[in-house]
């Protein structure tokens, strides 16, 4: 009985909550991956490069003296520039062929690659990370948990909120979805759809390089970090449905989780095949994924 | 009687009859408990207002949604459920009433694509130059839809007259022995209407038609037999004359007509 | 209000419109006549903005709309009904509806809400199915959302392209009563029609489109114009 | 209305086999110029005693089938696999297996590799073949990931150190035999595998069955109603996709005599897509010149830079926005527009 | 005279690229050295650099070019181990010679070994011989917790670690592998803290490292328990990025920067002095390549394959780590093994030797059976 009490103290119960900090980091990725996804059928292969393009730039201002809080608000702001031009130099180009999805898809892969290497070119090869803006813990019915990832996921749930309100709320969405789907016939109602493309586009990136400020002091520094988050993002994005807010705050925290209490039972190489089998199995079951509207796709 | 059926043949044997059909989305009841028999080498018409079913009860028939309820027979075999692919090998093909073609191919393999099933299966590894019939059909189709001088264009790029025209060749390249054509004249002009009415009617004897329209002279004039829906139920059936007369579909569909 | 002087268009090579030139004033009801293929459709997508013109003018307003894009002259007060209804996908029926708001970003919310409130009691069809996806409508339902969305603008002038397309006799009749409503309340339309006797009921005048060039133009009340247009139209 | 036109007029740029050479579609006659010069380059190559660009061409051409297997999904159907590379790593892993622990026979490990290839695609189809679109692309993603990942834990199949040791072996024809350690003879057998690949999957792909999967291509829904089974036509090129990519796969360890799991990661699959929109998507030509090129590419830039990557990917980026059907698409257009100016004399 | 050619292929992009980054630097800078002392037998040495992109196909096609197009007499620099066997084999079928100065995998010099390879760095196995002593004395009975990349190099390096330790008295509490690049450690913590262990070994490299050892001082776990790990696991790229986090974690590894011979001495100055950074193992080893291959040149008087191979069987030359000998059975360098400490103090990070095990007593015995 002790034993049990124990387990779930201090193995299980930790467990749930760390993975909980991962999932909302999880989430922070997925966010602007999915509203780009969802919103313009995007698929933002350099979401990844643009989160360490945040995390850099972070680290850069942070050197120059710029304060964690004021980072929080200047990077992401720093970034938009930078999603709307790359929307409007290349995105822009295919955006409108019929093979948008695998258009896109491609374009971002190989500007992911290039922005990959810029950065090492431009940053060297090796780690860096800033330091823990906020330091301690608090420990919760004996559970440790860092402050940071307190703030984190608090930071991170109100983020998610605020973009669903923006998005959803507003009628904003469903304006970028028709811009999207038939520039035509949206621009003769009134929208101004290049600038709509572009704010989307910017609007996920500054996502992106956010999400890069706040996880660059537990994940660190480096040019491919890029790669780390943006497959479970991706998986996230699909099994919550595209475009889907809710969807992916649930998918996220749901896989992180079975991630975090599989890698109990079975050897934690083996989360990455079981939530990809997760992912094929809600794909067959509810092709739309769990939140998304069929008409998305 | 009209023209069309004086030189029936084929009898008046059931091609295709349809036993209390039903299928509902969420809430909605789109199609409830709808019967009625399409007689061979006949033209069936189906009317009704706009949100009536109509098209659903297509779908339901050509296999696109299955019906949670009811029964489809094709020459009295049970077809209810069957996928359209093996619909249309069993003879029944359609058209749809949003056009729905090959966008990005030329007007020509759109048809010879539709044709393609009058050949033997290996025949699809086979080069298409030895696909004559069905290239002869293409050829023959273009011709008879006035598409010859369109045959290269993509499909996407003629107007919208243009490709309600070929979207009924497609229909019909397949050679079936049960046609379904939504709406067929929707968007076309007024001597492609007669001339595609004029069409039906030359169809119809070697092939059964279910025709939904909305064009009631066209209708009046084509029909052997018409069924009248609204919200999802069949509310009349009978002979043009017959259901124009009857109040209840005044009442639903003519309005003050 | 409309003036559109030797319009020429191509897509790619073809040239689809060879020299177009045609007037609306304010409050008229222009038809646009022609058999399949003859270019109606894309005179209204080049006053739209979606086809440039390869020269020629286009007035609006007294606005020349060379080099416009569609969201600046949809602004300028211009609404569309395209032929092919242009629903968007994945978005519901009240989505779609408000999407018509757009067109007027600085109205008061208020004047908003009493818009869609009036469509949906127009089309009560419509009200039943706010909250299903657009595209899921009936072909008839997805017209009346297309009428629908322009309607719930501020447009001056409406270029209206096959509206009774696969509506029953009874919408036909709705649809013809809202275009001689919308006339009287000083809206210029610019309708093409294959329903053409209908569509000279509520018309003013006429032009018939022949391979790209206005061919006639006459007076919808004139008995001999209509005579020459059938006679152009039916063969 | 005779024949001849009526193939011109069915798909200008993908025209119908040639039963006489004059009649030969545009593609085909790069693809025989393309020929011309891969065995000039051979004899240049032999003449001055280069058995390294010769191998690197081999091994180029081994991997023009690989991106010639995403090229039938992608250029034909319209299914972008971001995993081939699982399917070339498998028929990779049987091929060298065979060859070392069971005999060094040619025949035997491409037979193997085939028979691996197709029952994997099989699997792997039918899972992947659920989905459309984007979940497609994630899909194929995902199961070469986790079969990556599967290989790189596997002791066996020596982890992530892969099996090295892959014996060279000759190859009987009837009377002939060629050695895969010559550089030449290999070369010209992988070149002559690779025609055959083009020409058999070029005329499958002018066959109805190819014209079907364009028509799947461009709308998907309305094909069952013509009477096909789109679901099958799928199934079956996914299948055909991956017994080509196994078959390429299984040349690999005869080159280099290694394999590792690398081979299976996303970087392969990834190339092989890069490869085919540079080349030139839906030609199959294009994946075949599009990996000559790269790989000479990275060959030279990978020496004067370390920096290849943004070299790569800028061109992969311009291709994308400039040249939609990469560089043969760009030369099958300037072809056809001087082919028309010259018919437009009245 | 023709300069001697030698070439690199090193990871220049990608994840492994801080490391390739150090090979190039060792080398380079010993390149120089030796270059401005008159070269080798009176020739220039000339290296010829090739991204290895940690993927031994790419590899294998550059090591090609090399041998056959620039004609090199020599070649190093691969990382991945699966390259260096590739390469190793292609070396064998060019009739050339490799060595390895990265690679840890025990196969290249054990059961799959080859006449023309050779490594001059520690194998995986010798590293926990240092670890294990340097444990059972400070530690004694420690209660050890085993967590290690989860890959074929990271389970033989904890499955070597736990057998030394074992025999050295320490108990093992339990062990988990993480997949490789993983991004959260946080996920296993639970498990860490409920087996209660004293000491925490570790076999993950560059950025793992540097996130497991942040997000272990992030929960408070760095406290009462003392880490170490393999000789990759902390060097000169992330201990920037780890910080204090870095503190008294213990290492077996075959270099320090700290070692205090007037040769290190000499080394790590140049080496600052070139680079604005400590060398660390790779770049060490790598420099002490050159050395190795000078004095094989120099004894065989040639460049000529048999002659240099035979050269280099058995023999021993200076590096900045000490003296090492080339096993002649299996062509595995010999050198003392170092237990590092890592000392975070204002002044930087050092890595002080805290123990040391003679290289015959950490070799292990010959396994390679192949010449
Ligand atoms: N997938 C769906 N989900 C929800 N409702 C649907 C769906 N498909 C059709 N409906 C509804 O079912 C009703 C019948 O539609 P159907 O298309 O069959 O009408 P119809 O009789 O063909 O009308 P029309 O003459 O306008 O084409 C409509 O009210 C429509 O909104
Ligand atoms: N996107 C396009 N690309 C190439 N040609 C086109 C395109 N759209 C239309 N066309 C051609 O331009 C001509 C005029 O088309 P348009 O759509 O304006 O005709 P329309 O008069 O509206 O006909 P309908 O009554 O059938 O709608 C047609 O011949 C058509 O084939
Ligand atoms: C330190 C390392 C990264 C070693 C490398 N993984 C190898 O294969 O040997
Ligand atoms: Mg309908
Ligand atoms: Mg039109």
């Amino acid at each position: 009985m002790a034993d049990l009490i124990d387990y779930l103290q201090f193995v299980l119960a930790p467990q749930a909550l760390n993975g909980l900090s991962l999932g909302v980091a999880v989430v922070l990725m997925a966010l602007g991956l999915t509203i780009i996804f969802g919103l313009l059928d995007v698929i933002n292969m350099a979401h990844g490069e643009f989160y360490a393009m945040g995390a850099f730039l972070a680290l850069t201002l942070a050197g120059l003296g710029v304060g964690f809080w004021a980072l929080l608000v200047l990077v992401p702001l720093l970034m938009l520039p930078i999603g709307w031009l790359a929307e409007r130099w290349l995105i822009a180009r295919v955006f409108h062929s019929r093979d948008r999805h695998i258009l896109t898809l491609l374009l971002t892969f190989g500007l992911g690659m290039i922005m990959e290497d810029l950065l090492k070119l431009v940053y060297g090869p090796n780690t860096q990370r800033p330091e823990n803006p906020i330091e301690g813990g608090t420990e919760i019915l004996g559970m440790f948990l860092p402050n940071y990832r307190l703030f984190l996921i608090g930071f991170g749930l109100a983020l998610i909120a605020a973009v669903w309100v923006v998005v959803f709320r507003t009628g904003l969405g469903a304006m970028v979805r028709a811009a999207a789907f038939d520039k035509d016939m949206a621009s003769s109602l009134g929208v101004p759809v290049r600038r709509v493309y572009a704010g989307t586009f910017a609007f996920g990136v500054a996502l992106a390089g956010l999400s890069g400020v706040l996880l660059a002091p537990i994940y660190s520094v480096f040019p491919t970090m890029g790669r780390d988050f943006i497959l479970m993002a991706f998986t996230v994005v699909i099994v919550g449905g595209m475009g889907s807010i809710q969807g992916a705050v649930i998918a996220g925290l749901l896989l992180t989780q079975v991630q975090a209490l599989s890698s109990l039972y079975i050897s934690p190489v083996w989360s990455d095949p079981l939530v990809f089998g997760i992912m094929v199995l809600v794909l067959m079951v509810r092709p739309q994924g769990l939140f998304g509207r069929l008409g998305h796709a | 009687m009209t023209a069309a059926s004086l030189k029936t043949v084929a009898g008046s044997a059931c091609a295709l009859g349809v036993r209390d059909l039903s299928v509902n989305f969420g809430g909605l009841q789109a199609v409830a408990g709808v019967g009625f028999d399409a007689a061979a080498g006949r033209i069936t018409s189906v009317i009704g207002p706009n949100g009536a079913g109509k098209s659903t009860l297509f779908n339901l028939i050509s296999g696109a949604i299955r019906p949670t309820g009811g029964r489809v027979t094709l020459d009295g075999a049970d077809v209810t459920g069957r996928s359209p692919d093996r619909l249309l090998a069993a003879g029944l093909a359609r058209s749809f009433q949003i056009t729905n073609l090959f966008f990005e191919l030329p007007v020509l393999e759109n048809l010879r694509i539709a044709a393609q099933v009058l050949e033997r299966p290996w025949h699809a590894l086979r080069p298409v130059g030895h696909s004559r019939r069905a290239l002869a059909k293409a050829e023959a189709l273009l011709d008879r839809f006035s598409l010859s001088a369109k045959a290269r264009e993509l499909a996407g790029n003629l107007s919208h007259g243009e490709q309600r025209r070929l979207e009924i060749a497609v229909a019909l390249a397949a050679e079936p022995r049960v046609l379904l054509l939504d709406e067929p004249t929707q968007g076309m002009s007024h001597g492609d209407t007669a001339d595609t009415g004029a069409l039906i009617r030359s169809l119809a004897g070697e092939l059964t038609v279910l025709l939904i329209e909305h064009d009631i002279g066209l209708v009046m004039s084509l029909s052997d037999h018409v069924v009248v829906m609204a919200q999802g139920r069949k509310i009349a059936e009978g002979t043009p004359t017959a259901v124009r007369a009857d109040p209840a579909v005044q009442a639903a569909y003519f309005g003050h007509g | 209000m409309l003036s559109i002087e030797n319009l020429h268009a191509h897509y790619g090579l073809s040239h689809v419109l060879q020299g177009v030139s045609l007037q609306a004033g304010p409050g008229e009801v222009v038809g646009l006549f022609g058999r399949n293929g003859v270019g109606k459709t894309t005179i209204l997508k080049s006053i739209a903005g979606w086809v440039p013109a390869s020269s020629g003018t286009i007035r609006f307003g007294g606005v020349d709309l060379a080099g416009q894009t569609p969201d600046t002259i949809a602004r300028l007060g211009l609404g569309l009904v395209p032929e092919d209804r242009r629903i968007f996908p994945g978005l519901s029926v009240e989505e779609n509806l408000r999407l018509g708001l757009r067109q007027c970003p600085g109205r008061a919310r208020r004047e908003n809400e009493q818009a869609i409130g009036q469509a949906f009691a127009r089309f009560p069809r419509l009200a039943e199915r706010r909250r299903q996806l657009g595209t899921t409508l009936s072909g008839g339902e997805q017209q009346m959302l297309a009428m629908a969305r322009v309607m719930v603008g501020t447009a001056k002038l409406l270029l209206i392209d096959e509206p009774t397309e696969g509506l029953a006799p009874m919408i036909v009749d709705e649809i013809f009563a809202i275009i001689t409503e919308l006339k009287q309340a000083g809206l210029t339309i610019l309708l093409v029609e294959q329903n053409i006797h209908r569509a000279l009921d509520v018309a003013d005048r006429f032009y018939a489109v022949e391979r790209g060039r206005i061919t006639l133009h006459g007076e919808a009340a004139s008995s001999a114009d209509r005579a020459r247009l059938m006679e152009m139209v039916a063969v | 209305m005779p024949e001849a036109t009526l193939r011109t007029l069915s798909d200008p740029g993908r025209a119908g086999p040639a039963s006489r050479l004059s009649r030969l579609a545009p593609v085909h006659w790069l693809a025989l110029a393309f020929l011309a010069a891969a065995l000039g380059f051979a004899a240049v190559a032999w003449a001055t005693g280069n058995g390294f660009y010769l191998r690197l061409a081999t091994e180029a051409l081994i991997f023009a089938g690989l991106a010639m297997s995403v090229d039938l999904l992608l250029g034909y159907t319209g299914l972008l696999s971001l995993g081939q590379a699982l399917y070339f790593g498998l028929g990779a892993y049987v091929s060298a297996l065979v060859l070392r622990d069971v005999a060094p026979s040619f025949w035997l490990s491409m037979a193997a590799a085939l028979l691996a290839g197709g029952v994997a695609g099989l699997i792997g189809g039918v899972i992947a073949n659920r989905v459309k679109g984007v979940y497609f692309a994630l899909i194929t993603f995902g199961l070469a990931q986790v079969a990556a990942k599967s290989v790189y834990n596997t002791r066996a199949l020596g982890a992530s150190d892969g099996l090295i040791g892959i014996p060279q072996i000759s190859i009987g024809f009837g009377p002939f035999s060629l050695d895969t350690a010559d550089p030449l003879s290999f070369f010209l057998l992988v070149l002559g595998l690779t025609v055959a690949a083009y020409a058999g999957l070029a005329y499958l792909m002018d066959a109805p069955f190819g014209r079907t999967l364009a028509a799947i291509r461009a709308n998907e829904k309305r094909v069952p109603f013509l009477g096909f089974n789109a679901w099958r036509y799928k199934l079956a090129v996914y299948v055909l996709a991956a017994c080509v990519a196994a078959l390429a796969g299984a040349l690999y360890p005869m080159l280099r005599g290694f394999v590792s799991p690398e081979l299976m990661f996303f970087e392969t699959s990834g190339n092989a897509v890069i490869t085919v929109i540079v080349g030139g998507v839906g030609t199959l030509v294009g994946p075949v010149v599009g990996s000559l090129l790269l790989t000479a590419l990275r060959s030279v830039v990978g020496s004067w830079t370390e920096h290849h990557l943004i070299v790569v990917g800028v061109i992969f980026m311009l291709s994308v926005i400039f040249l939609r059907k990469g560089l043969v698409g760009a030369l099958l257009a300037r072809l056809s527009r001087r082919g028309e100016k010259g018919r437009a004399t009245p | 005279a023709d300069p001697i050619r030698i070439g690199v292929v090193t990871p220049l992009s990608g994840t492994y690229a801080p490391i390739g980054q150090q090979v190039r630097w060792g080398l380079e800078l010993a390149t120089k050295e030796v270059n401005a002392a008159g070269g080798i037998l009176g020739r220039q040495v000339e290296l010829l650099f090739e991204d290895e992109e940690a993927n031994p196909a790419v590899a294998t096609q550059k090591a090609e070019k090399l041998f056959q197009v620039n004609k090199v007499d020599f070649l190093t620099g691969t990382v991945n181990s699966g390259s260096t066997l590739a390469v190793g084999q292609l070396a064998e079928r060019n009739g050339r010679l490799i060595a390895t100065t990265v690679s840890f995998s025990d196969a290249i010099t054990t059961d799959k070994c080859s006449p023309n390879v050779f490594r001059v760095n520690a194998r995986a196995g010798q590293q926990s011989a240092a670890l294990a002593e340097w444990l059972a004395k400070d530690k004694p009975k420690a209660k050890v917790y085993y967590l290690g990349p989860d890959y074929e190099m990271g389970r033989s390096t904890v499955a070597a670690f736990k057998q030394a330790a074992e025999k050295t008295g320490a108990q093992s509490t339990g062990e988990v592998f993480a997949p490789l690049g993983s991004k959260d450690y946080s996920q296993y913590f639970g498990q860490l803290r409920a087996a209660r262990p004293s000491v925490l070994y570790t076999s993950t490299a560059g950025n793992d490292t540097v996130r497991l050892l942040t997000q272990m001082s992030e929960y408070g776990l760095l406290r009462n328990l003392t880490i170490v790990g393999a000789s990759g696991t902390v060097t000169a790229q992330n201990i920037g990025a780890i910080g204090k986090a870095a503190d008294g974690f213990v290492t077996g590894v075959g270099y320090s920067a700290e070692l205090a011979t007037p040769e290190n001495k000499a080394f790590v100055a140049a080496f600052r002095k070139a680079y604005d950074t400590a060398p660390d193992l790779y770049g060490a080893d790598s420099y002490g390549l050159i050395g190795f291959f000078k004095a094989a040149v120099e004894k065989a008087g040639s460049t000529d394959t048999d002659a240099l191979r035979k050269a280099m069987e058995g023999l021993s030359w200076s590096t900045p780590q000490g003296t090492k000998t080339m096993r002649a059975g299996d062509h595995q360098a010999i050198q003392d093994m170092y237990a590092v400490r890592i000392a975070a103090d204002g002044s930087g990070n050092r890595f002080d030797v805290v123990g040391t095990v003679p290289g015959d007593a950490a070799i292990g015995p010959d396994q390679c059976t192949r010449f």
